[in-house]
This record gives C-alpha cells, structure tokens and sequence, in this order.
C-alpha cells in the first residue's frame, strides 16, 4: 500500500491541537528531565567538571534552548492544570476552550516576564 | 425535471450553484487495493445536504459510488464520514456551509477497516458497545405499573439517551486511530445512560468492565468526540461524570 | 497524527481482549493528576531560584547547587521534584508508547528502555543528593561554596 | 449459497421486528434479518408518541381509545383488532419501561402524556392526554431500547441481508389454488451485501416486519430505504395486500424537503396559519381545530393553498407558528425538531413560524392479518407459519386514516404477538422442505440486471415514479389523475424491465440494489394507484375529488389486491364491526 495518497489532517480544534501540544512538551520535558539529572551528577564527581558543562548551557544557543524549555514547561504546567479541571470541575468540559486560551495567555504573560530576564542573562555578558 | 439556469431566479428561488466533491475512492474489485480520489462535478440547490450531491453523484454520475444512508435527517447515524476533515454526518451538512467554492473532500470515517469507498466495518464499534452491557439491568421485583423515577432523575442521563451510534464520536478520537482497542467514546455514552439511571442496578458493573486499560483512562480530553457528535451531546462531559464515578466508588 | 494510513482492522476482536480489571490504570490516571499539581510548584520554585532569583543563569556554578543542597530543605525539594516528575515523565511516555508501538515486540523493546533510563535516572539522582559533598577534598576554593573554608 | 435453519426467521430489525424478536428468541431458536444495522431503522425516526389509556394525567380509558382509533380510520377499522390493541397498550408501555424505556415524567414520577390528533375523551368530546413519549424522540427511544435488550438476550442478527424472496410450499402466483388448502411457508432468501452471496434461511416461521415504502412518493418523510419490500415479495409470491390506496399524507413536513415536524408540535401548541395568518384550522374542525386527525388536516391546507392562501414565493405552503410557546417549553418538549427547522430551512422556530406541507408518511394497508399476525392469502386462510406485524401489516387497525401515535403502538402490540405466535407454531410444527433450488430465483433477477450491459437508470425511472405519484395519488385524486398515474407507473415498469446498473461488484452493491427496491416499489404504486381508481369515494387518507363523500354502502369494505401474472386484480373483504356503527366524522 506504499503508493495510495495520504488522506487528509482530521480538522480537530483547540481540544485536539492543545493534546498534541501537551503530549510533545511533556516527551520533550521528560528527554530534558534525563539529561539534566545527568549532568547534574557530575557534582559528584567534580566541581570542575560540573562548572564545565554547566557553562555550556549559558552559551546563547543553548540559552535560547532553555527558554523554549521554560516555555514548553510553563504550557505543560498550564495546560495540565487545564486538563485537570475538565476532568474534575462540573463545568470544566463546557469551558475547555476559554481555558486552552487562558493557558496560552498565561503562557504568554509569564514568558514575557521570564524572557527579558533571562535572555538578557544569557547575552548580557558577565 | 431540466435544467432552469436559463431562465431568471423568481423572488425567493433556491440559488443553484456548482460544486465539486473529492471522494476518496476504495474499490478493491475493480481499481485494486489502493484508495483514490475521485473528482465529482455536480449542480446543487441552496438547501441541498451533502448527502443529496452524493445522491447526484451516484445516480447521476458513477453508480458505483458507494455509501450507507437512510434516513437523510439525521436521526438513523448510517452516514457518517469525514467532510472537509472532520466527522459529520453527510444529511446534516448543508452544501453552503461548506464553502462551495472549493472543492469539498469526502473520505471514510478513520480507525475502522474500509470496505468500499465511504463504507466501513463497524463491528468493532458494536462490539465494544455490546461490551458495557448497554441495557438496563433491575434486580428489584418489577413492579405491575411503571417504576416511579423523578423528572429530576430522569434529566441526569438525558443527554446520553440521544445516542444513534453513529460512530462519529469514536471515529473522530485519535486515541482510537491508534490501535482501535480503546473502547471509544461511544461506549463510554451509552455505558453512562445507563450508569446514571435511577432505575438501573448494574451501574458498578459497568464501572468495572470500564476501568479496564482500554476503558475510559485512555481518553486524554481531546474533546474531538465532543465537536463531532451530530446529536450535540457532550461526549466529554460524559466520559468525565463516569471518570469521576469511578474515582468516587473507589476512595 | 500526520496523515492517513489505510486503517487497520483491530488487532484482536473482542473476545480476546486482554482485560486488566483492577485499578493499575486508575491510580496512574489520578496519580498524574496529583503529581502534576505538586509538581507546578516544584518546578516553578525551582525554576525561579535557578534562572530568575540572583543572577539567573548566570550564577549557577558548583557554588551555587552546594550551597542550596548544603540545606536539608532543598535537599527534600529537589528530591521530591526529582521523583515526582521522573514517575509522571516516565508514566507519560508509557502511555504514549501504549498508543503508537504497533507491535508487541516493539512495544517490549520501547518499555524496557524506558524502565531502564527511568531507574537509571532515578536511582543516579537519588544518590547525588544524599551522598553529596559541598566541600570536596582538593578542590579550588574559589568553586566551593562559602561555608567551606572551615 | 449458504443454507440456515431457524424456527423462527424475522425479517426487519425495526421496531416490530425487534419486538417480535424479543418473545420468539426466548422460546424457540430466532434469527433476525435485517437490511440495515437494526438501530438505523426507521423507527428511530418516530417523533411524537405512543398512546395507552394510562389515565396517568386525565381520567382516560381503553374504550375511548378503541372509538378514537375507529373513527379515526372512518370506520374502515377491523374493530376487535382495535380493542385488542388500545387494551393491551397499557402493557406495552409498561413492557417498555420496564426495558427501560425513558419516558418523560409527571411531577409525580408517573409517565407523563400529552394530546395528540384524533385522540380524545368521552368519544369526541375533548382532546384527552394520551401519547407517552420521551421528548420528541419517542422512537428513537424505543428502537434503541429494544435493541438493548436483543443485546442483553444475545438475539443473532444477520445484518446488511435483503431478503429477496419468500419460499411458500405451494406456488400461489397464478391465484389457481382453491380456498381452504393448506399453504405454508418453507423459508426466506437473503442476499448478504457485504458479499454479494445469496443465503437460504429454511424456517418453521417467518414474520415479515420490513416497514412501510412511503418512497413511492417524493415528498416524504421515510428513509430511503424504506422501499416495501415486505410487501411487494409477498404480493409477488401470491398474497394479497389489503388497503393500500390508504396513504398518510403528514399534514406538517418540512416544505419542500418531506422531514417530519411531529404533530407534537400541535400538540404542545402549535397553530396552523395560511398568507393572511389566519388560524385556518378553525374552519374545517371547529372543536378540536389543530388536533383533528391528519387526513383532514393535510385536505385543509393542500386546499388553503389551493385557494391561494398558501405562504412564500410561490404561494405553495402553509406556516406552522411555534412562536407563542416559551422557548424553554420548546426545548424541553420538542428539541429535535426545532433543530430540523434551523438545520435544513434556516428557520428559527422560536421566533419566525415554520413553512410546513403534507408528506407522504405512513402506510395504512399491507400484508393481510389476523389479530395474531397470521398472514393471509385470502379473505379467511392464513399461510402456515407467515406472520407479518408493523408498517407492512394490515391487521387492520388504522382502516383509512392511522392516529398519530397509533403506530408505535401498534409495532409493540402486533409486534409481540407475532413473535409470541411464531414461536408457538415453530414448536409445534415440522420443517416444510424447502423447493428444488431455492435461490434460483433471486439469482437469476440479480445476475439480469448486474449484467446488463446498458439500459434505463434506476434513478431516472424512480424520479419518474416519484414524481407522478405526487402529481396524480397524492391528497386530492380523480379519476383522471389516477388513470394518468397507472398509465405512468405501467409505462416505468416496461422500461424497467431494461433497467442496468453501473456497479458490477460483489461487495456492498448498493446500485443493484437499488435497482431491485425500485422493483418493488414500481409493485407497490401499481396496486396503490389501482386500489384508489377503483374506490370511488373519499375515506381517511383516500380523497376522490369526483366522489368526495364516505360511500358506506358500496365501500365499507377492505381492498384486496392480488397481482396474478401481470395484473393487478381487486377483491373485497368485509370489515369486522363489533360496537360502533358508522357515523359522520366530524371534530
Ligand atoms: C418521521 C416519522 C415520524 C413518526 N412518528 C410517529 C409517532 O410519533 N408515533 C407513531 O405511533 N408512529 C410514528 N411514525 C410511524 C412509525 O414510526 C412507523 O410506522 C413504525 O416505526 C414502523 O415500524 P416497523 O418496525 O414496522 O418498520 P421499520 O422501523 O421501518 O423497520 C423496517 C425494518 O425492516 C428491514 N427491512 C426492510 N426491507 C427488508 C428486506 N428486504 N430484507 C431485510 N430487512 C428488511 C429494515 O432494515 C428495518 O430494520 C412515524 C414515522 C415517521 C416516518
Ligand atoms: C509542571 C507541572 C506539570 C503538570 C501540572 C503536569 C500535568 C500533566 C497531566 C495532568 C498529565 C495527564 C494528561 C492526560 O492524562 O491527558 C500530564 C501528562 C504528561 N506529563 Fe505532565 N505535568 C507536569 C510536569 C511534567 C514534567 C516535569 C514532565 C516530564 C518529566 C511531564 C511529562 C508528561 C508526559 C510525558 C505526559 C504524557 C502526555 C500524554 O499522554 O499525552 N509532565 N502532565
Ligand atoms: S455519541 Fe454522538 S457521535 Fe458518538 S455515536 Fe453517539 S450520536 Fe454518534
Ligand atoms: S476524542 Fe477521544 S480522547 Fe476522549 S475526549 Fe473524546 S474520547
Ligand atoms: S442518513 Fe440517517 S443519519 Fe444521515
């Protein structure tokens, strides 16, 4: 069947697409989450060697990485709250898409706040 | 019946206009094992259903098209398909809520195994409605006059009775494209008609053939089931009452 | 959840379905839930500290994770975040595994990896925490925390 | 070819057969066969109610019920059928919700019941609260609930099978074989449309419940599906089917598009208005004015229009005005279809009345039977073991005119009679050995059209059938209209004798079968059109514009109609009166 045309996308909306979302940024999150407890390890074996890789996340393209980390936390803990209250508050289900828009929005808020900081941490030199 | 474009619109005539279907096409007998799409070029009226210029299309065009439908108002769930990417009902779909200026793509609800063009398997999809024992079950002696229940109790589980098993719902979730084990949201409706029902005995039983790993835990809130319905029943809220029954009886 | 393949009868019909009654699903289910509400605060905690609070990023070196693991409280935190969220990370991709290996074989292959990255992590994590020195013998100075110099 | 043997063989998923299912699968070994997912029938499609005289709101009683009902039918009525079925209504609602069944409810939890057409207290003297219903979804509600409980019992269903042809021991189709033999049925062939294979089911009994074939009509409001193959196969097979002239005409459907708005509306209600807003019904039945019964009120607006008082550009309806109602009553009584309203004419019921015109709706005639759904092959004989219940019988309870609520009423009734007397005769009778090669038949008449390699469109002949059937047998008829109609249905069935189709497939031909519906239903106009052109007077559904007065004497009688070689032949069979005598129907 190597040759039969693709069907289409399914057109699903804020549901679907804020799914897809939280289902990326939580495998995104937990691949970080791995790495990071391994380089965190290497307190243990040196300060030197720790400071070493520690410097390689402030270099401006892994910073820039880390804040799309940030972001893609913040959407999941967000989201997640979301998800959490169309499972157990009555009216969460009839309010699942003002709430996909709140957690973009509140995203977005704190990203704004978290960004200048940080970014201006990243380039702003010693 | 002949063609009227010629002659001027009367005050108040249905607009006729042109639109063009893409059908993806499966026709294992005569164009071997791979799908296709299909062009069809036909004239409609301002309130033609989809199902109607299907209709066109098989009658008019290529009988071969092939399609269930009975009904053609929407009560008897036969026609359900994806129009435009998303899960509908073709006799609920009018033709100028589509956009008939492009082309309107037509394909055969996903996650159950195509047979012929728009017709797909649905035993699975009974199955798993046979499965959450969708029938009242009452223990207590039936009494000779009708069992007493409140407008009340009665409103509880009024929105799931509305149910035609379309599969429009189930069709539409894409945890159920992925393996089609999941019993799928329809399930889950018809499991809580009845789970809410004052009159009904069996309610933990049902909980429990639920609570499987294919039950309701693996519905991740996509709400796709929700948008799809035809019957406007909040699917989603549903599958959360029965979540929440089962957490309840558990703790 | 790109496109289309030619949909797939479904593996078994449902006489063979392979029922697991009991609450394994539903615990996991409301664990994530829980786990997710604490781990907001966790993290957002955590990630205040490390790139916001004091210099952000900028000050985050040897010093600065001795200093904070110097103190029981951080100690606990970080544990709890790091158990917290490697259990719900690891129970997520479980689930997400369940919904795309199409093989059992596959499915097997992909588990195995998971459990064992998630004990590795796990079990890694746990010991830097407890058995961490703030003072190694023969560093330099200067990357040690403060309360070193006794 | 596959061969199956069952006791009990029922053809129908919908709500009679279901029902019937229900009994029979509990005493003998059952098989239903249905051309469609039992729950797409359309039963589902009923809207408004089933009335028992449950005196739950008003007092009411079962002899009200039976005088209703035979008025009602302009005294065409069998009346011991109809005193069996408004007595045993009672029990089949409760049968119902103790299926579980939800019935809206009364304050005090009892089933709630509202008005309905034609029926009312103390023989005409008020319209009485009478229908049961579960919103305006009460046969969605009962076909999903019997399906329920065919699930719970483990029912086996042979669904997506046509059944083609029914197999008698004796070939009844020349009309040659005296009163007083003994004929019986040996069995059912079934075509399976996933496959394309032809299925013999051998059978001690056969209920026939397939529904009714209002596609004869354009305008209706039956599915597509709804085609009379029940019994067009057993008038091919030899049997007579009584009354058919007798077509409903729903006086509300949506205009232009035949969907139904139920009479519930009226019921809850509504008002009928012509142009000039004029509450029209007022005129033609001074009491009961909305509420009268459908054949008078459909005559009253086909006439407003006629008048020119009819509505919209081209003066061709009349409006149904919901809008004095309090939207929430609205919503919590007629929901469904208020929303047919705004899906398919944009129309928001609340606020802008809801252009309305009669629709072909409900069959009255079909399959002779007694009052246990024994089928009949001539005034007196039945067939042993052929039952038939629901739309495609004729018991005959509905006589010229069917009360709304009557039907789904009248499915539960026959409907479990007939499973309870199916699966009586099955226990006690043999096996009748099946004929020489049973689906030779149905072989060959599929095989014909498959590979003809072109030829008339079975679409283009259905239009055409369609289409005269409303001009020519619609609510007024003449003897011209009717001659013109007859001469068109004969003119169809010769070129249908060429019909081809396009898809030559096994799997899922739904062209082939088309093809082959549109054969029975060319049958079924021909007896309808030949039945009302010899009924020269106007009864219930039947109205002759050259005879417009009920003639008792010549005509208060049953139509039989038997179609021996090519011709339709007429018979007449005395109606059963047991306490009302004809009077004048007025409301
Ligand atoms: C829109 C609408 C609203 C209505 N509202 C009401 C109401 O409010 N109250 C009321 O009393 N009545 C109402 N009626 C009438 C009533 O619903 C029907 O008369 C009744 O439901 C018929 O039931 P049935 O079981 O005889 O047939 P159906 O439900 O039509 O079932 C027919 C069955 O036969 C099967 N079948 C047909 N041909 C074949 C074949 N060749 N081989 C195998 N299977 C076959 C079909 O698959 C189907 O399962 C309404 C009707 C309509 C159309
Ligand atoms: C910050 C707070 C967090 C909250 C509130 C949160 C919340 C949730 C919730 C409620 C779910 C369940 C979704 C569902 O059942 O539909 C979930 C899934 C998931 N989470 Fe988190 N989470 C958080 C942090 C994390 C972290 C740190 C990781 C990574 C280690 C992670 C990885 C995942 C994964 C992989 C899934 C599965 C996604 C899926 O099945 O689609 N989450 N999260
Ligand atoms: S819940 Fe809605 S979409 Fe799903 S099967 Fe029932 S009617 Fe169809
Ligand atoms: S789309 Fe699927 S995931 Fe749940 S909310 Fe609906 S069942
Ligand atoms: S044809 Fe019945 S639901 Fe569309």
């Amino acid at each position: 069947m190597a040759t039969a045309p693709a069907g289409t996308l399914y057109r699903g909306r804020e549901g679907m697409w804020s799914w897809v979302a939280h289902r990326v940024t939580g495998m995104l999150i937990f691949v970080f989450l791995l790495v990071h407890v391994l380089d965190t390890s290497l307190v243990r074996v040196s300060p030197e060697a720790y400071n070493a890789v520690i410097g390689a996340y402030k270099n401006p393209i892994m910073g820039l990485a880390e804040a799309g980390l940030v972001a893609a936390i913040v959407f999941h803990a967000f989201n997640g709250i979301r998800v959490i209250l169309v499972d157990f508050w009555w009216n969460g289900p009839r309010r699942q898409k003002l709430m996909m828009w709140i957690v973009l929005g509140l995203t977005f808020v704190l990203m704004a706040g978290f960004l200048p900081r940080h970014l201006g941490n990243v380039f702003g030199g010693h | 019946m002949t063609a009227t474009l010629s002659e001027p619109a009367a005050v108040g005539e249905v607009p006729t206009f042109d639109v063009t279907l893409r059908i993806r096409r499966f026709t294992p007998e005569t164009h071997g094992d791979e799908a296709y799409w299909q062009e069809f070029t036909i004239q409609a009226h301002g309130t033609d259903r989809l199902l109607d210029a299907l209709h066109k299309a098989k009658w008019d065009v290529d009988g071969s098209l092939s399609f269930r439908r009975s009904c053609a108002h929407g009560v008897c769930g036969s026609d359900a398909m994806r129009i435009n990417g998303r899960n509908r009902l073709a006799c609920k779909t009018l033709l100028k809520d589509l956009d008939p200026e492009k082309p309107i793509t037509v394909e055969p609800i996903k996650g159950l195994p195509v047979i012929k063009d728009l017709i797909v398997d649905m035993e699975p999809f009974f199955a798993s409605y046979r499965e959450i024992m969708p029938f009242l079950v009452s223990e207590s002696q039936k009494p000779t006059k009708e069992r007493l229940q409140s407008a009340e109790q009665r409103e509880r589980f009024d929105d799931t009775t509305k149910c035609i098993l379309c599969a429009a719902c189930t069709s539409s979730c894409p945890v159920f494209w992925t393996d089609g084990q999941y019993f799928g949201p329809a399930a889950i409706v018809n499991a809580h008609r009845f789970i809410f029902d004052s009159r009904d005995d069996a309610g933990a039983q049902r909980l429990e053939i639920l609570n499987d790993k294919e039950g309701v835990w693996r519905c991740r809130t996509i709400f796709n089931c929700t948008e799809a319905c035809p019957r406007g029943i909040e699917v989603t809220k549903a599958i959360q009452e029965v979540k929440r029954a089962m957490v309840t009886r558990a703790y | 959840m790109t496109t289309i393949d030619a949909p797939r009868s479904p593996r078994m019909t449902r006489t063979t379905r392979r029922t697991t009654r009991g609450n394994v699903e539903m615990v996991g289910w409301l664990f994530m839930r829980i786990s997710g509400v604490v781990l907001v605060v966790l993290i957002f905690g955590h990630l205040f500290v490390n790139l916001v609070a004091g210099e952000g990023i900028t000050g985050i070196n040897f010093g600065f994770v001795a200093g904070k693991w110097a103190d029981l409280r951080w100690q606990i935190w970080d544990l709890l975040m790091l158990w917290l969220a490697m259990i719900h990370g690891a129970n997520g991709v479980r689930t997400i595994i369940n919904d795309y290996a199409e093989k059992d074989s596959t499915r097997l292959v992909l588990k195995v990896l998971l459990l064992t990255a998630f004990v590795t992590t796990v079990v890694l994590g746990t010991l830097v925490i407890f058995t961490f020195d703030p003072c190694p013998a023969g560093s330099p100075a200067d990357l040690l925390p403060s309360f070193c110099t006794a | 070819m596959q061969i199956h043997q069952y006791d009990v063989v029922i053809v129908g998923a919908g709500g009679a057969g279901m029902r019937a299912a229900l009994e029979s699968s509990s005493r003998v070994r059952t098989a239903v066969i249905s051309k469609l997912y039992p729950t797409r029938s359309h039963t589902g499609a009923a809207q408004g109610g089933m009335c028992a005289a449950l005196a739950n709101v008003e007092e009411d009683n079962w002899e009200w019920h039976t005088f209703d009902t035979v008025k009602g039918g302009d005294y065409l009525v069998d009346q011991d059928a109809a005193e069996i079925m408004a007595k045993e209504a009672i029990q089949a609602v409760i049968d119902l919700e103790h299926m579980g069944l939800p019935f809206n409810r009364t304050p005090e939890g009892k089933i709630d019941q509202r008005r309905f057409g034609g029926h009312t207290a103390e023989h005409g003297k008020a319209p009485v609260r009478r229908a049961c219903y579960a919103a305006d979804r009460t046969g969605h509600m009962i076909l999903q609930t019997l399906y329920q409980q065919c699930v719970a019992r483990d029912v086996e269903f042979f669904n997506e099978f046509y059944v083609l042809d029914v197999l008698l021991d004796t070939d009844l189709r020349d009309g040659t074989v005296a009163d007083g033999e003994e004929v019986a049925v040996s069995g059912v062939v079934a075509y399976d449309l996933a496959t394309g294979e032809t299925h013999v089911f051998q059978a001690k009994s056969v209920v026939f419940a397939t529904g009714g074939a209002g596609r004869i009509f354009k305008t209706t409001s039956n599915a597509h599906t709804l085609t009379g193959d029940g019994m067009a196969l057993a008038l091919r097979a030899g049997l007579p089917l009584e009354d058919m002239e007798f077509f409903q005409f729903h006086p509300t459907g949506l205009a232009g598009l035949g969907i139904l708005l139920s009479e519930a509306a009226r019921g809850e209600g509504a008002i009928l208005r012509n142009s000039e807003g004029e509450r029209f019904m007022e005129r033609y039945a001074p009491t009961i004015k909305d509420l009268a019964p459908r054949d008078m009120v459909a005559r009253a607006m086909a006439n407003e229009v006629r008048e020119g008082r009819g509505c919209g550009p081209h003066k061709d309806y009349v409006l149904l005005d919901l809008t004095h109602l309090e939207p929430a009553h609205i919503d919590a009584k007629l929901p469904d279809i208020t929303e047919f309203a705004r899906t398919y004419l944009g129309v928001e019921p609340y606020t802008e009345p809801v252009p309305v015109y009669p629709t072909a709706h409900y069959a009255m005639g079909g399959i002779p039977t007694d009052i246990d759904a024994r089928a009949l092959r001539n005034n007196t004989d039945v067939v042993h073991g052929l039952f038939a219940a629901g739309e495609t019988a004729c018991v005959s309870v509905h006589g010229a005119n069917r009360l709304g609520t009557n039907s789904l009423l009248d499915i539960n009734v026959f409907g479990k009679r007939a499973g309870i007397a199916a699966a009586a005769y099955a226990a006690t009778a043999e096996f009748v050995p099946l004929p020489e090669s049973p689906a030779d038949a149905v072989v060959e008449q599929l095989e014909a059209i498959r590979s003809r390699a072109s030829g008339e469109r079975v679409a283009e002949l259905r239009a055409a059938l369609q289409q005269t059937m409303d001009a020519n047998a619609q609510v007024f008829r003449t003897n011209e209209s009717l001659t013109q109609a007859l001469a068109d249905v004969k003119a169809l069935q010769a070129r249908y004798a060429d019909v081809h189709v396009q898809d030559k497939s096994r799997q899922f031909n739904l062209d082939l079968l088309e093809a082959v519906e549109l054969g029975f239903l060319l049958d079924l106009a021909e007896v309808v059109v030949t039945g009302a052109l010899a009924r020269e007077e106007s009864r219930g559904g039947h109205f002759r514009e050259d005879f417009p007065s009920r003639d008792d004497e010549k005509f208060m009688r049953h139509t039989m109609a038997y179609r021996h070689g090519d011709t339709v032949t007429l018979d007449y069979k005395p109606v059963v009166v047991t306490r009302y005598e004809p009077m004048e129907r007025k409301y």
